[in-house]
C-alpha cells in the first residue's frame, strides 16, 4: 500500500484515494476509471486507490495516515472531525445529493405521515443519517418512537438485512440509501412513500463528500487543487454522458468486488441521485443540529464551524468559470 | 496401622498471595508502557488513546448505567447461548468421539462448519427466527458448538483406553459409561474445549448483536466503530477482557485446578 | 516341538450347570483361542490355539516367560480383546463382550484417577445397581481387608505402587463375580501383605466357590493357591505344561512338599524357555 | 527368541474403503434434505436458495476465475497467519504452561484476548500496519494465537508428570526437555488447539479481508451478503466448509491418527 | 516405640572420594531426611527422618512394607522430589535436583509412549550427546541383554508388562550412571528372566563399580544383590534394621545359606511390621 508521507521509494509522490463501488461514490469510480484523477495529477505522482464498504473505515485509515483523499458520507465526515478535535481532516467539495428513499410495504397500507403509528420502520444505522431523517420527520408529524413511549418502532439493522425482512414482511417501512432504496422497490416490491429530495430546499441535501487528510492538503496543496479540476471534470462528464457513466460504475463495481448489479437498479439509483460538487454546506449543518437535537451527538453541541476548506474549489470553479459553491 | 492423615506441618496459606501480588505488579507495568506509548505521541490520540481516556470512558459508561445495561444484555444472551453449546455440544462431542459411523459422517463436517464466521449465520438466523433474541442465540449457539463439540471429541479419543476396558469390565455400559467414565476420563482435554467455546461464543455474540441494534456490548463497540471513537472500542474492548480474566479466574481456573489436584497434574 | 502338551483330561466336562448360586463359579471352555496383533511393521502372534477348559469353582494358575500372551490371554476371557481364531464359553455361553460374571484384575492397576479410592472401589457395585449405603460398607471392608483403611479420600496419584495394586484387588474382589481373572495382583507387595492377601483370597474362594484364573511369576505363590498350574511357552504362548497340586489347604508358601513341587515346576519352566530359544537360535 | 514380526495374518485394506462410502452417502443424504426443504416453498428461493442454485453460484464463480483467484489470495494469507500463530502460539503455550509467573500474569490475559472479535483488531491493524497485506494477516494471528495458546498450554498442563520426572532423570534439560518431551507428550491435546486455532484463523480472515476491498473469499461473502445475494452467500459458505473438510481429512486427520496410534489411542 | 532403630555403625564415612573414575560409582550421605505429603484433608506423613551413609560401589537393597516411603526416598535421592526435611549429598555435593549421575529406574516403567521401544532406550543417550551410530549400538546391545530383539519398532502399547519394565531397565542402564536407584525393577518378570537379569546387573555392577540403590519385595532377591539389606519399618518409613551380607558372588537364589540369611530377615520384617501394628491398635 502507499506510504503516510506520499512518497515512494523512486521520488514518486504517492496520492491515496478511499471510496466505496458504490452509486453514490460514482464520481470516485468514474475519475478512477477513466484515469481522469492520474492524469490531472501528472505523470510523476501515483494514485494509488483502496476501496471500503464503510465510512468509519475508511476514515480510520485516514486518520492512520493510509488515505489522503476520501469519498465519504456527512455522518462519518463529522465524526472524524470531531474526534480528532479538527485535526485529522476537511471537507473539499461535495460529490453526491439525494439518494435517500423512504420505502413502505404495500400491505402495511401506508398512505399519510399517520398511517405510521404503530408501525415497525427499519433504518440502515442507529444515529445515521437516514435514521436521523426519519425520526426527524415523526417527530415532525407528531409521531413518538418506541424508545420515546411512543408507538413507532425504528428497527436499525444493516441494509442488506432490511431487504431481507422487507421481503418477508418482518418490516412495514425503511428509510434507507441508494441502491437499497431502488431495490427496495424493484426486488421488495415496495412502494415509495417519500424521495428525501421532497424535505429539503430545491431538493438537495448532501450525500457524499470529498475528505482531504488535513496534513496532506497543508504538504500538497498543489496536489489538492489538480484532484478537485479533475474531480469537476468527472462530474461534468458524468452530467453530460449519464449512460456511459452508468455502465463504467457497473462494470468497476464488478471488478472490485465481484458481482454486478441489474443494470436497471443503477439507472433508477441515479435518477434518485444528484451528482454534484457542491457540498450543500447547510445541508450538513442541519443534519447535524437535528442529530444533537434527538441525542446522537453527545452532551454538547459539536463545533463544525472548521470542517470545510472549500476555498480550492471555489479556485477551480472559478478557473473553469463556474458558480463557486457557498460555504454556509 | 497408623492414621493415614494427621496435621503434621501447617498448611501454608500464604502462598496464595503473591500470585495475585504478581498479577497486580504486571497489570500496573501494562498500564504504565500504554501510557508511555500513549504519551509519546507516536499515534494521535484519536486513533490510540491513552489508559486515563480509555478509563475515563468506562466511568462514564458506567456511571451513565449504559454498560451495566449493556453487560447484563450480553452476558444473559451469552450464558443462554453458551448454556445450551454446552450441553449440546458435549452430547454431540461425546457421541463422535465414541461412534465411528458418526465420527467419519458428521464428524468430517465439524472442522468446515466451526470455520464459517458468524455473520454466515446471520441471514439464516433472521430468516429462521426474525429479528428477536432467538436470533443472536441461535449466533452464539452456531458460533461455540462446534469448537466444543471438537473438545470433547478430540478429549475422549485421547483418553486412555484402560479406564474404558476397566470400566466396562466392571459392568458399566450406556449412559453409565458416558456419564461416570468417558466424560469424567476426557475432562481435562474437555475443559480446554470449554474455554475455546466460550472465547468463539464471545465472538459470535459480538457478530450477533449487530442483527439489530439493542443497547449491548455488541452494539457499543459496533457504534464506538461507526463514530470513530476510539475511547469507546477500547474501552468496550477493556470490559470483554476484563470479564474473560474474571470468568477464566473465577470459573474455569478453579475448576482446572480442582480437577488437575484430582489427577495429580498439579506442580 | 520336543515338549508335547501333557494336558490331564481330568476334567468335568458338564460342570457349567454347578454353582448357579449367586456366589458360585462358573466353567470356562476356551476352545483354540489364537491372538494376532496387526502392528506397524508386521503382525505380531501373542497366542498360538489355546485348549483348555476350567471347571467351575476352580482355582487355576498361570505361570509363564514375559510376554507370552498370559494378559493377551485373560483380556480375551474377559471379553475385552477378541479372539483371532477360536472361542471362548463362559458355564455355556459363548463370550461376546465383558460381563460382569467375569472380572479381570488388570496388570496394571486401572484405577480411575478422578475418583477418590473409595469410590474406585464403589464403581462396581454402582454399576450393579447395589444401594449407597450397601456400597460404603462393602467398600469399607474391602479396604479393610486390604489394610487402606485412612485412604478412603486419597486420589491415585497419592498412593505408592502396591497400594494401588491393593486397591484394584478390592476394587475387583468388592464385584463378587463369578469368575475372577487375577493377572499378576501381589507382584507389588512385600512378603508379609502378600501372605495375608493369599489367606484372604483362598478364604473367599473356599467360601464363595468362585472361578479363578491367576497369572503370577512367582512359582510358589502358584503352587501355593492352585488345584492347577498351566505353564505357557515363550511368545507365541501356548500351554506346554499342566500340574495337579493335591496338597492339602491351607498350604504355606514355605512348606517344604511346595517348595519341593515348586522346584520342580521351575525346572520345568526353565527347561521349555530354554528349549525354545534354543529352537528359535537354530532355526 | 523367535521373530517378533512376521506376516501372518494379511492387513486388510478394504476396511478404508466404507468410510468414503459411508461419507459419500451422508453428504448425499444432506444433499437431498436441503433440496427437499428448499422445493418445500417454507421459504423463498431468494432467501433460502436451493443446492442447485448454489451449485451453479459455484460453477459460475469457478468458471469465471473468481473463485479460484480469491481462494488462492485467502489461503495464501491463511498460510501465513495461521503458519506464524502455530510457531508464536506453541511457544508462548509451551512458556505459560511450565513457567508459573508467566502463567500468572500474560496467561491470565489469553482467555479475555481471545474472546475479543476481530474487529476490535482492524483499527489497530491498520494503525501499526497500513492497509496492506500484513494488517490481513496480523488480524488473522490475533484470531488464532491466543486459542492455540491455549490449546498448547492445557496440553502442557495435562501432560502425566512422570514423563517430565523420568526425562529430567536422564538429563533432558531446556529446549530438549521441550522439545523432546514436553511438546511430544502434550501432543494430541495439542492437535485439537491447532484445530480450534484454524477455525478461529479462518472467522478472523474473514473479518480482516474486510480492511479493504481485494479478491478474496472475505470480499465475496461480504459482497453477497451486501448485495442480499442468498446464493452467493451460501456457494461462499460451502467453499469454506469444502475447504475445511479437506483440510480435516488430508492435514489434521492423518496427523491425528498417526499420533494416535502410536500413543494407543486408536480403537 | 520398643523397637530400636539397630544401624550397624560399620560405614566408611571417608569413602566420597573412592570411585571417580568414569565408572565408579559415587557415595550418598542421607541425612535426616523425612518427608510430609500434603493433601486435601491433611498431611501425610511418608517418611520419618531417615539416615544413611551409602559407600561409593556398595550395593544396597531395601526392604519394606508396602507403601513405607521407599520410593519416596529413592526419588528425593535422584533430586526429583524434595524432601521435608534433611539433606541428600552425592559424592560431596548436596543434591539439588535431578542429576544424570543417579539414575532412577520407576516403579512403573514411565516409558515415553510417543517414541519407540530404540527411542526410549536411547532418550538418556540423546541428552549425553552420545552420537548417533553409537547411541544405536548401545540400544541394541542393552535390548539384547533385555531380551527384546525385534521389538525395536514397537510402542508401549504394544508391549506386555514385563516387556516394559525390561525396556526401562535398558533404558536407565544404558545412561551408565554413577548411582542406580532401582525400584522394584524386575516385579514383573519370570523366574527365568529374573535369574538372568540378576546375572547381568551384578556383572554390570562388579566390572563398573556403581553404587545400586535397589527396592524390591523379595527378600531372596534382596539378600541375593545386595552387601546390606535395609529393612524398613510401616509407614512413616524409617529403616530399623540393618544386615550386612557376606555371602561370597556370584549367589544363586536356592542357595542355602541364602536362604537361611533371608529366612531369618522375613522373620524380622513380619515382627517389625506385626508390632508396629499392634501398636496402631492399641495406641
Ligand atoms: N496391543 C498390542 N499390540 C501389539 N502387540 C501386543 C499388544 N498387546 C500385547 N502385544 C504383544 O503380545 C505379546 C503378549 O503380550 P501379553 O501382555 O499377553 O504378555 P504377558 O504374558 O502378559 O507378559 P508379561 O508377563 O510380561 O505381562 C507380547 O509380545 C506383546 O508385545
Ligand atoms: N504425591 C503424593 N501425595 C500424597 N501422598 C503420597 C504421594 N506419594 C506417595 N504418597 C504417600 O507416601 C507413602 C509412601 O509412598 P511410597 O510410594 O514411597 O511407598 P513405597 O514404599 O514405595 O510403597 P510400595 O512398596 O507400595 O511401592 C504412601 O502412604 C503414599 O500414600
Ligand atoms: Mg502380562
Ligand atoms: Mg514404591
Amino acid at each position: 500500500g502507499g506510504s503516510a508521507q506520499s512518497s515512494n521509494g523512486s521520488g514518486q509522490t504517492v496520492v491515496n484515494l478511499g471510496y466505496f463501488p458504490n452509486v453514490t461514490h460514482a464520481v470516485a469510480i468514474v475519475g478512477v476509471a477513466r484515469g481522469t484523477f492520474q492524469s490531472a495529477l501528472g505523470s510523476n505522482v501515483t494514485l494509488d486507490t483502496k476501496t471500503f464498504n464503510a465510512g468509519p473505515a475508511l476514515i480510520e485509515a485516514l486518520f492512520a495516515n493510509q488515505i489522503d483523499i476520501g469519498y465519504v458520507g456527512p455522518n462519518p465526515a463529522i465524526n472524524g472531525y470531531v474526534k480528532s478535535h479538527g485535526a485529522a481532516l476537511r471537507i473539499i467539495a461535495g460529490a453526491a445529493s439525494g439518494g435517500a428513499l423512504f420505502v413502505v410495504r404495500p400491505g402495511a397500507h401506508i398512505k399519510t405521515a399517520a398511517d405510521l403509528a404503530g408501525k415497525k420502520l427499519a433504518t440502515p444505522q442507529l444515529g445515521g443519517t437516514q435514521d436521523i431523517s426519519l425520526r426527524y420527520y415523526l417527530q415532525q408529524h407528531g409521531l413518538k418512537t418506541a424508545d420515546k413511549g411512543g408507538n413507532v418502532q425504528i428497527v436499525p439493522t444493516d441494509s442488506a438485512n432490511i431487504l431481507t425482512l422487507f421481503k418477508q414482511g418482518s418490516i412495514d417501512g425503511a428509510w434507507v440509501a441508494e441502491p437499497w432504496g431502488t431495490r427496495l422497490l424493484i426486488e421488495g416490491k415496495g412502494q415509495l412513500f417519500l424521495d428525501e429530495r421532497s424535505l429539503w430546499p430545491d431538493g438537495k441535501f448532501v450525500t457524499t463528500n470529498v475528505v482531504v487528510r488535513k496534513q496532506f492538503m497543508d504538504q500538497h496543496p498543489d496536489l489538492v487543487s489538480k484532484f478537485l479540476q479533475a474531480h469537476v471534470a468527472t462530474i461534468q462528464y458524468i452530467t453530460s454522458n449519464s449512460a456511459s457513466a452508468q455502465s463504467i460504475v457497473n462494470s468497476e463495481i464488478k471488478r472490485i468486488t465481484g458481482k454486478a448489479l441489474p443494470n436497471t437498479v443503477i439507472a433508477q439509483s441515479f435518477t434518485n441521485l444528484d451528482i454534484t460538487y457542491d457540498p450543500l454546506v447547510s445541508t450538513l449543518m442541519s443534519s447535524a443540529d437535528r442529530a444533537y437535537a434527538l441525542g446522537f451527538l453527545g452532551s454538547s453541541k459539536p463545533e463544525l464551524s472548521g470542517i470545510y476548506n472549500l476555498a480550492p474549489l471555489n479556485q477551480v470553479l472559478t478557473s473553469k468559470g463556474l458558480a463557486t459553491v457557498s460555504g454556509s | 496401622m497408623a492414621k493415614a492423615i494427621d496435621i503434621f506441618t501447617p498448611r501454608v496459606s500464604r502462598a496464595s498471595l503473591t500470585p495475585w501480588l504478581r498479577r497486580i505488579l504486571f497489570y500496573a507495568a501494562l498500564f504504565i508502557l500504554w501510557q508511555v506509548i500513549a504519551l509519546s505521541g507516536i499515534w494521535p490520540d484519536y486513533l490510540f488513546p491513552g489508559p486515563f481516556a480509555v478509563l475515563s470512558a468506562i466511568i462514564a459508561g458506567f456511571g451513565s448505567g449504559l454498560y451495566l445495561q449493556a453487560i447484563g444484555v450480553s452476558l444473559s444472551r451469552l450464558a443462554i447461548g453458551y448454556g445450551i453449546s454446552l450441553v449440546v455440544g458435549l452430547v454431540l462431542g461425546l457421541l463422535i468421539g465414541r461412534n465411528r459411523i458418526l465420527e467419519e459422517t458428521v464428524g468430517s463436517l465439524i472442522l468446515g462448519l466451526q470455520a464459517l464466521p458468524s455473520v454466515c449465520w446471520l441471514p439464516l438466523a433472521i430468516l429462521w427466527l426474525g429479528l428477536s433474541e432467538q436470533a443472536i442465540i441461535f449466533v452464539v449457539i452456531m458460533g461455540a458448538l462446534f469448537s466444543i463439540t471438537l473438545g470433547v471429541d478430540a478429549g475422549v479419543k485421547n483418553t486412555n483406553p484402560i479406564y474404558l476396558k476397566a470400566a466396562r469390565n466392571m459392568g458399566a455400559r450406556n449412559v453409565a459409561l458416558y456419564a461416570q467414565v468417558i466424560l469424567p476420563a476426557a475432562l481435562p482435554a474437555i475443559i480446554n474445549g470449554l474455554k475455546q467455546g466460550w472465547t468463539f461464543a464471545w465472538r459470535s455474540l459480538m457478530a450477533g448483536e449487530l442483527i439489530f441494534f439493542t443497547l449491548s456490548l455488541g452494539n457499543l463497540l459496533q457504534t464506538g466503530r461507526d463514530l470513530n471513537d476510539a475511547s469507546q472500542v477500547m474501552s468496550v474492548m477493556v470490559v470483554i477482557i476484563i470479564i474473560g480474566v474474571a470468568i477464566d479466574v473465577l470459573i474455569f481456573g478453579p475448576i482446572e485446578r480442582s480437577v488437575r489436584e484430582r489427577w495429580g497434574l498439579n506442580r | 516341538m520336543s515338549h508335547q502338551v501333557t494336558l490331564s483330561e481330568t476334567r468335568n466336562e458338564s460342570g457349567s450347570d454347578r454353582g448357579t448360586g449367586s456366589f458360585g463359579g462358573i466353567s470356562l471352555q476356551i476352545e483354540n483361542v489364537s491372538k494376532v496383533f496387526a502392528g506397524r511393521a508386521g503382525n505380531v502372534e501373542a497366542l498360538r490355539p489355546v485348549n483348555l477348559n476350567v471347571e467351575a469353582g476352580e482355582f487355576v494358575t498361570l505361570l509363564g516367560p514375559s510376554g507370552c500372551g498370559k494378559s493377551t490371554l485373560l483380556s480375551i476371557i474377559a471379553g475385552l480383546e477378541t479372539a483371532t481364531t477360536g472361542s471362548v464359553m463362559a458355564d455355556t455361553r459363548k463370550v461376546q463382550g465383558p460381563g460382569t460374571d467375569r472380572v479381570l484384575l488388570f496388570q496394571e492397576a486401572a484405577l480411575f484417577p478422578w475418583l477418590d479410592v473409595q469410590h474406585n472401589i464403589e464403581f462396581g457395585l454402582r454399576q450393579l445397581g447395589t444401594p449407597a449405603g450397601e456400597r460404603r460398607a462393602l467398600a469399607r471392608r474391602f479396604l479393610e481387608m486390604v489394610h487402606l483403611q485412612g485412604f478412603e479420600r486419597s486420589y491415585v496419584h497419592q498412593l505408592s505402587g502396591g497400594m494401588r495394586q491393593r486397591v484394584a484387588i478390592a476394587r475387583a474382589l468388592a464385584i463378587n463375580p463369578a469368575v475372577l481373572l487375577m493377572d499378576e495382583p501381589f507382584g507389588a507387595l512385600d512378603a508379609l501383605t502378600r501372605d495375608r492377601l493369599h489367606a484372604e483370597l483362598e478364604s473367599i474362594w473356599s467360601s464363595t466357590r468362585k472361578t479363578v484364573l491367576f497369572v503370577t511369576h512367582n512359582v510358589r505363590e502358584a503352587v501355593a493357591l492352585g488345584d492347577r498350574v498351566l505353564v505357557f511357552s515363550p511368545r507365541p504362548g501356548r500351554i506346554v505344561r499342566e500340574f495337579r497340586i493335591n496338597l492339602p489347604r491351607p498350604r504355606s508358601l514355605e512348606d517344604h512338599s511346595l517348595v519341593d513341587e515348586s522346584a520342580e515346576i521351575l525346572t520345568v519352566l526353565r527347561d521349555a524357555i530354554g528349549n525354545d530359544e534354543l529352537e528359535a537360535e537354530n532355526g
